[in-house]
């Protein structure tokens, strides 16, 4: 198995804290990622408004690019850490597959743009290479320090296991918390693991976003969960930094850390903070067992 | 036609109030467009929607349709029928926030998602999104940027958006902003694509397959 | 008409193409058919008909026979499967051979599934040319009729299998009735009331299965499998395996000491009979009304069985010594003429419909487990209640479950809008709690039907239509709190709700039973794409299947509620009663026949065959055919390296005839 | 030979050319199957012409090797899952006997595409659309067989073969002499 890193836009932007503890998290793991070269952008949602096509001939040129660079054995994993990112790279590789005329079009830009794809990449999600490559078990005995004191609300948020990810049910999900309680850290049961946080909705029509993103983090809460976990740095972005505008507008005094699962695994396997990009989160999540601490919220 | 039942002050219907703004709420046929339902369904590739059985499911799954001026079932319903106009200008398209949680859970196994963008990009090409509506101004300027760069950087997105659509809300996020700069969250230096040139050429092909096949 | 050019001897072929009305002359050109076939050698008349099928068609057909002087006929039509039969007894009738017949599909096979006219009409020549080429080669041939073993076996003890075996019994036939589970009644057994009537399933039940126990022509036998079938229509041979029940039939009174004596003082397993909502102990009997009222013991769970320590209280307790730990399976072998399969269906699994929270939210209930729960007999004595022991003050019904979904069954269940209305009366009346049903359509075609739906809306039973997406414990507003959220689009006001309840009953639909596969192959039949067992024909065979002698009756066909379930079986019995009846049945004889002087002795064709109908007459060396086990595959025939086995019917020369008529024109 | 390439690799088949299959049908699954087709009205493609046989395991090779000399363009076998048949091992016999069959056909020259062996109960009328179609999507791909008229060309080149040898050896034995 060989892996092939495809940041995405946002790791390189809001998710830097992302990208920095999980290649920290994968070199503690001796798991090697390369990444992709001359990447472009997925051709995310918000494209897939304006042109679906276009969207997914961008996406077919990361494909493409993979080819290149690891052949076409088939072998090719890309893994793509951005929920949006693996949404849109999985869903243009189905429809090069099975749609006649998605085939036709993208096929012909591909050409045009002197590439080609002929199916062999799979787009994967870390949460997925972790648990279904790396295995639960390998990690749990990497673990040097349990984080028992971590109460975890487990956000998978929405694109990562709809419609089209086969690494766990789309509406029952259990990877994640079996990643999560492998730590030692303690899972709520919550039925919000799946629903969309409204990310998409924060910059357009902001107060649907804000009504969405706090009745996850107000559940969250209410099912006793100290941390918010998260898959994806849309989801984190917007659950986070929020909170002070939430607080004003709901009236209420939310303070929920909101952290990414690959900068829960490296404290648990004894990563310094600093390589995991806690300074650049506003809200970092209870390090020790005794009271939470979390940082100064952000200062605004 | 159609018109979205308003209300006026004391809740009570507009047309109860002022008499002379009362509408038609009938909808006659030959203000229907026929064609617009094969229109949508070749926008969304094939997908099918004809066989809806109008249960609800994804009206009642959607985070989003508690926001919706018509629930996903009842736009699905108004394609099927030919209500151009009713679905291209109302909020309920630019409201999907793409979480595919009907897409899942549909018994028909319909992709609304995807009917959505259809839908999404037939309002575009006819103008007729709501005005002011920021998400089409966002998607373009998403469209630019990745045109030009091959890669967007959020940070511009943001700013373009907010200047496009309300001065007021930049001065109020500014704050949140100026935060997100300082921990690093946002680069103003965009990154881009070597190959420039492969995106020019991807985009333009699309265009050009596109033009082949619908013609 | 078209009366060809010129005619010189036989053969005399006639050819009729039918209209079918608009079925076939919609898409296929008929008179063009019928001009074109006019000229192919052999033919001396060729007619178009608008229903050949028709009693002036198949008139035509023997007027045409007597006055034209035709010794071959063929018509071009529906599918051999529906109509040979018809035409090649209207043949026989106007004084030919009845095998001196083809018939050509260009309905299912051609009008029905191509667009263009032009390449339909093509196909439909092609097809007539071969028929035509192949019916000159046709032989005279011998239906061989087989007697009719007059005692038939019914499988399954449902009310299907119920009313099937009492109509055969009491019209004097012989009946064995086989069922898997301790007791005969089947899902019925377990329901409290029926709709639309209310009147009580036991009440109506009860009676037909202590009928079934007493009458002198029936052989039941409970918890027992039929585990091969051999032979053919007439004369099946049957093997029926009897699990042991470690209670001794002919002693057992059903006086149930042996259950009191138990060293379990409570009852600690499963009780599948309560949906588990129950408990009982290792030696129970399934009800109080289980025909045969006859005890029996798990040895999964009984102690003796386990550990061979225990004190053996049930046996020392039985005065007549009916217990016998030491019993083993029995196999019986039975012949019948005919075969009942009343296997009838299952629930949608709960393991299916995962979204709906059950066994992660323990309120939340299948209607099968609501049944139990309503019934006085059942395991909380006709209280409703929630796990917690509690009334519940507000249920929701949800209908649908598993059902018309692409990703569980598509199909509509048909019974489940009908029993939720039931429950939701019956729940109302039990507890006086706001009862929500949740429909997508709801279905009411029955007699009385609409009717009491309409009584159900007057009891003030909540009707929102609309599909539910989830049931949660997400508490949005303080009064949730605790309760089940049932999350729902109201499609007829056009909002999404959320409606709190404490209880949540799964109106699961129905499918195939879990070992309906393996009885499809024990009886060579057919399902459909859902797998239900497949009928010979929907509308004129609806009770028949593919294999002669054996019929379907029940929700083994297709969802049923009791009345037509009822109308099904006595459908059934009436057919083997007119197999029984007639004393024989004819046989196709499309049977294999070695030529024996072409017969090199090879030995390759005896292995091949599934019947053992071949042997080695090793004196002669030479294969020989007994034409009485040939079922007519053709297996052998295809496989003999000297060619001389030949099949009726399916000779090579009629083959190679309809390869080279369907391949003629080349150009 | 050269027909054969002609035809494939030439300007074009011939305008009016259309792709002929035979298909054989078992008559309790597949024929069902079909049937079950024109009941579901599932259109598909009309180049394909079906005879009915009770088994799968009924379908002589020399009936394959017959359709395809009379100038069909592929060959489709249906009958009962494995498992299924009707009676017991039919399918069985006769996918024994495709294999053997198949790679003979190769031999020949006759592409693999256009002999196929499919398992199609009787409730899959689905099925027998997309196998058809699949079918004939694959012959109009590789174009028309000719068969025939590859027999006829090889009859030829046999017969000029034979008489050159024949010239050999009677001038051999001329010689000879």
């Amino acid at each position: 198995m060989r892996y092939l890193y495809y940041p995405g836009c946002s790791l390189r932007s809001t998710g830097k804290a992302y990208e920095e503890s999980l290649l920290s998290l994968f070199r503690a793991l001796d798991v090697p990622l390369e990444e992709l070269d001359d990447w472009n952008c997925c051709g995310a949602t918000a494209y897939m408004a304006v042109d679906e096509d276009k969207a997914m001939a961008l996406a077919a040129r990361n494909l493409s690019l993979a080819e290149r660079q690891h052949g076409r054995s088939g072998q090719t994993q890309l893994v793509a850490p951005c929920s949006a990112c693996f949404l849109v790279l999985t869903k243009t590789d189905r429809y090069l597959k099975g749609n006649p005329e998605v085939q036709k079009v993208v096929g012909r830009a591909l050409a045009d743009a002197g590439h080609s794809y002929a199916g062999t990449v799979t787009p994967r999600h870390p949460l997925d290479v972790l648990v279904n490559d790396i295995g639960v078990e390998t990690i749990a005995k990497k673990v040097k320090s349990r984080l028992g004191h971590l109460r975890l609300a487990c956000y998978y948020g929405c694109q990562i296991v709809r419609p089209f990810a086969s690494f766990d049910d789309p509406r029952t999900p259990s990877t994640f918390e079996k990643l999560m309680e492998a730590l030692g850290a303690e899972t709520v049961d919550w039925p919000l693991r799946t629903r969309c946080c409204g990310a998409s909705l924060m910059g357009t029509i902001h107060a649907v976003g804000m009504e969405m993103s706090y009745s996850i983090l107000k559940e969250a809460r209410r099912r006793g969960a100290n941390c918010v976990v998260t898959t994806c740095p849309l989801c984190q972005l917007n659950l986070e930094s929020f909170q002070q505008e939430m607080n004003k507008q709901f009236d209420d005094d939310l303070r929920m850390p909101v952290a990414y699962f690959t900068q829960i695994l490296g404290l648990a396997l004894g990563i310094p903070n600093d390589k995991l990009g806690f300074n650049k989160i506003i809200i970092p999540p209870p390090m020790t067992s005794g009271a939470p601490q979390g940082g100064e919220p952000a200062r605004v | 036609m159609g018109s979205k039942p308003s209300t006026a002050p004391y809740g009570l219907p507009l047309h109860v109030v002022e008499p002379k703004k009362v509408r038609l709420q009938i909808a006659f046929q030959s203000e229907l467009d026929p064609a617009f339902a094969q229109r949508v369904k070749w926008r969304a590739h094939g997908e099918a929607f004809l066989n809806c059985i109008q249960c609800g499911t994804c009206s009642a799954t959607c985070p989003v349709s508690p926001y919706m001026d018509y629930t996903p079932r009842k736009i699905v319903a108004m394609v099927r029928e030919g209500f151009k106009n009713d679905v291209l200008q109302c909020l309920t398209i630019w409201l999907c926030a793409s979480c595919y949680s009907c897409t899942v859970e549909c018994p028909r196994q319909i992709r609304i998602t995807d009917v959505m963008y259809a839908l999404k990009r037939e309002a575009i090409s006819e103008g007729l999104y709501p005005k002011k509506l920021p998400t089409p101004v966002l998607a373009t300027e998403f469209f630019k940027q990745v045109e030009k760069r091959g890669r967007n950087s959020e940070a511009l997105l943001m700013m373009a958006l907010y200047w496009k659509t309300n001065l007021v809300k930049v001065f109020r996020d500014m704050k949140l902003g100026m935060t997100l700069i300082r921990m690093g969250h946002l680069p103003l230096r965009p990154e881009s694509v070597r190959a420039k040139g492969e995106i020019k050429a991807l985009m333009d092909g699309v265009e050009k397959a596109e033009k082949e096949l619908w013609s | 008409m078209f009366e060809p050019a010129q005619q010189n001897g036989s053969p005399r072929i006639g050819f009729y193409v039918c209209h079918c009305g608009h079925n076939i002359a919609g898409k296929v050109d008929v008179t063009a058919v019928a001009q074109a076939v006019a000229r192919f050698p052999g033919v001396v008349l060729s007619r178009d008909y608008k229903y050949m099928c028709s009693d002036p068609g198949q008139q035509m057909i023997m007027d045409d026979i007597r006055e034209q002087k035709l010794d071959r006929v063929v018509v071009a039509s529906c599918s051999p499967l529906l109509h040979e039969h018809t035409f090649r007894t209207a043949v026989a009738r106007g004084g030919l051979n009845a095998f001196h017949f083809q018939m050509v599909n260009i309905r299912e096979n051609v009008s029905w599934v191509h667009d263009d006219p032009a390449d339909a009409t093509e196909k439909a020549v092609d097809l007539a040319r071969a028929a035509v080429r192949r019916v000159r080669l046709h032989r005279a041939l011998e239906q061989k009729k087989v007697p009719i073993t007059p005692a038939v076996l019914i499988v399954g003890g449902g009310i299907a299998g119920i009313h099937a075996a009492l109509t055969l019994a009491s019209a004097g036939k012989k009946v064995y009735l086989v069922e898997k589970e301790p007791t005969i009644g089947g899902h019925m057994a377990k329901f409290d009331k029926t709709f639309p009537t209310l009147d009580c399933a036991a009440c109506i039940l009860t009676p037909k299965m202590s009928a079934v126990r007493s009458h002198p022509n029936i052989t039941l036998w409970t918890y027992s499998e039929v585990t091969k079938v051999e032979g053919f229509v007439g004369r099946y041979r049957v093997t029926v395996k009897r699990k042991p029940r470690y209670v001794i039939e002919e002693l057992c009174v059903g006086c149930l000491e042996c259950i009191e004596a138990c060293v379990f003082k409570e009852g600690k397993f499963y009780d599948e009979f309560n949906q588990g909502l129950g408990k009982r102990k290792p030696v129970y009997i399934p009800f109080p009304q289980a025909t045969p009222q006859l005890v029996l013991i798990d040895p999964e769970q009984c102690i003796e069985f386990k550990s061979g320590k225990c004190k053996k209280t049930c046996a020392e307790k039985c005065d007549r010594d009916a217990i016998d730990f030491k019993q083993t399976e029995r196999i019986e072998q039975i012949e019948v003429g005919a075969v009942i399969v009343a296997t009838g269906f299952q629930t949608v699994p709960s393991e299916k419909v995962p979204f709906y929270g059950y066994g992660r939210m323990p309120n939340v209930f299948t209607a099968l487990e609501v049944e139990r729960l309503v019934n006085a007999s059942g395991p909380t004595g006709g209280q409703v209640v929630t796990r917690e022991g509690k009334a519940p003050k507000a249920v929701g019904i949800i209908h649908c479950v598993g059902s018309r979904d692409e990703k569980t069954n598509r199909w509509c269940s048909r019974v489940c809008c009908m029993y939720s209305l039931k429950l939701a009366h019956l729940i109302k009346e039990h507890t006086g709690a706001e009862v929500f049903n949740f429909y997508t359509d709801m279905r009411t075609a029955g007699k009385g039907y609409e009717e009491f739906f309409y009584k159900v809306m007057d009891d003030g039973v909540h009707f929102i239509r609309g599909r539910v997406a989830e049931v949660s414990d997400w508490a949005f507003t303080p009064d949730e709190e605790g309760k089940l959220v049932i999350r729902v689009e109201d499609t007829l006001i056009g909002r999404v709700r959320r409606v709190p309840v404490d209880m949540v009953v799964l109106a699961t639909g129905l499918e195939p039973g879990p070992d309906s596969q393996q009885i499809r192959r024990l009886f060579n039949m057919s399902c459909s794409s859902e797998g239900f067992f497949l009928e010979r024909h929907p509308k004129l065979a609806p009770v028949d299947t593919f294999t002669d002698g054996v019929y379907i009756a029940g929700a083994c066909q297709s969802p049923k509620d009791i009345p037509d379930t009822v109308a099904q079986a006595g459908a059934a019995a009436a057919q083997v009663l007119a197999l029984i009846d007639a004393g024989s049945k004819e046989l196709e004889p499309n049977t294999a026949y070695i030529v024996e002087e072409e017969c090199s002795g090879c030995k390759s064709c005896i292995a091949l065959c599934p019947y053992t109908a071949i042997s080695f007459d090793a004196a002669r060396k030479k294969a020989l055919l007994n034409e009485a086990l040939c079922k007519g595959c053709g297996t052998c025939v295809a496989s003999c390296p000297s060619g001389s086995i030949r099949q009726n019917l399916f000779q090579d020369d009629e083959i190679f005839s309809e390869i080279e008529g369907l391949l003629t024109p080349v150009t | 030979m050269s027909a054969h390439v002609a035809a494939r690799e030439g300007a074009a088949p011939r305008a009016e050319w259309k792709p002929r299959v035979v298909a054989f049908f078992c008559n309790w699954c597949t024929y069902t199957a079909a049937d079950l087709a024109g009941v579901s009205r599932l259109k598909h493609s009309p180049h394909f012409r079906i005879i009915r046989v009770m088994c799968s395991g009924r379908v002589d090779p020399q009936f394959v090797m017959d359709a395809f000399a009379r100038g069909a363009d592929a060959v489709l076998i249906g009958g009962c899952h494995p498992g299924d048949c009707h009676y017991m091992e039919g399918n069985y016999n006769c996918l024994r006997r495709f294999h053997l069959l198949q790679r003979m056909l190769g031999q020949m020259g006759i592409e693999k595409e256009r002999f196929r062996l499919e398992w199609i109960s009787a409730s899959e009328g689905e099925r027998v659309k997309t196998v058809v179609n699949s079918l004939v999507e694959d012959v109009v791909r590789l174009g028309p067989l000719a068969l025939p008229g590859r027999l006829r060309e090889w009859d030829r080149e046999i017969d000029h073969l034979e008489a050159a040898v024949s010239e050999r050896h009677e001038e051999a034995t001329s010689h000879a002499r």
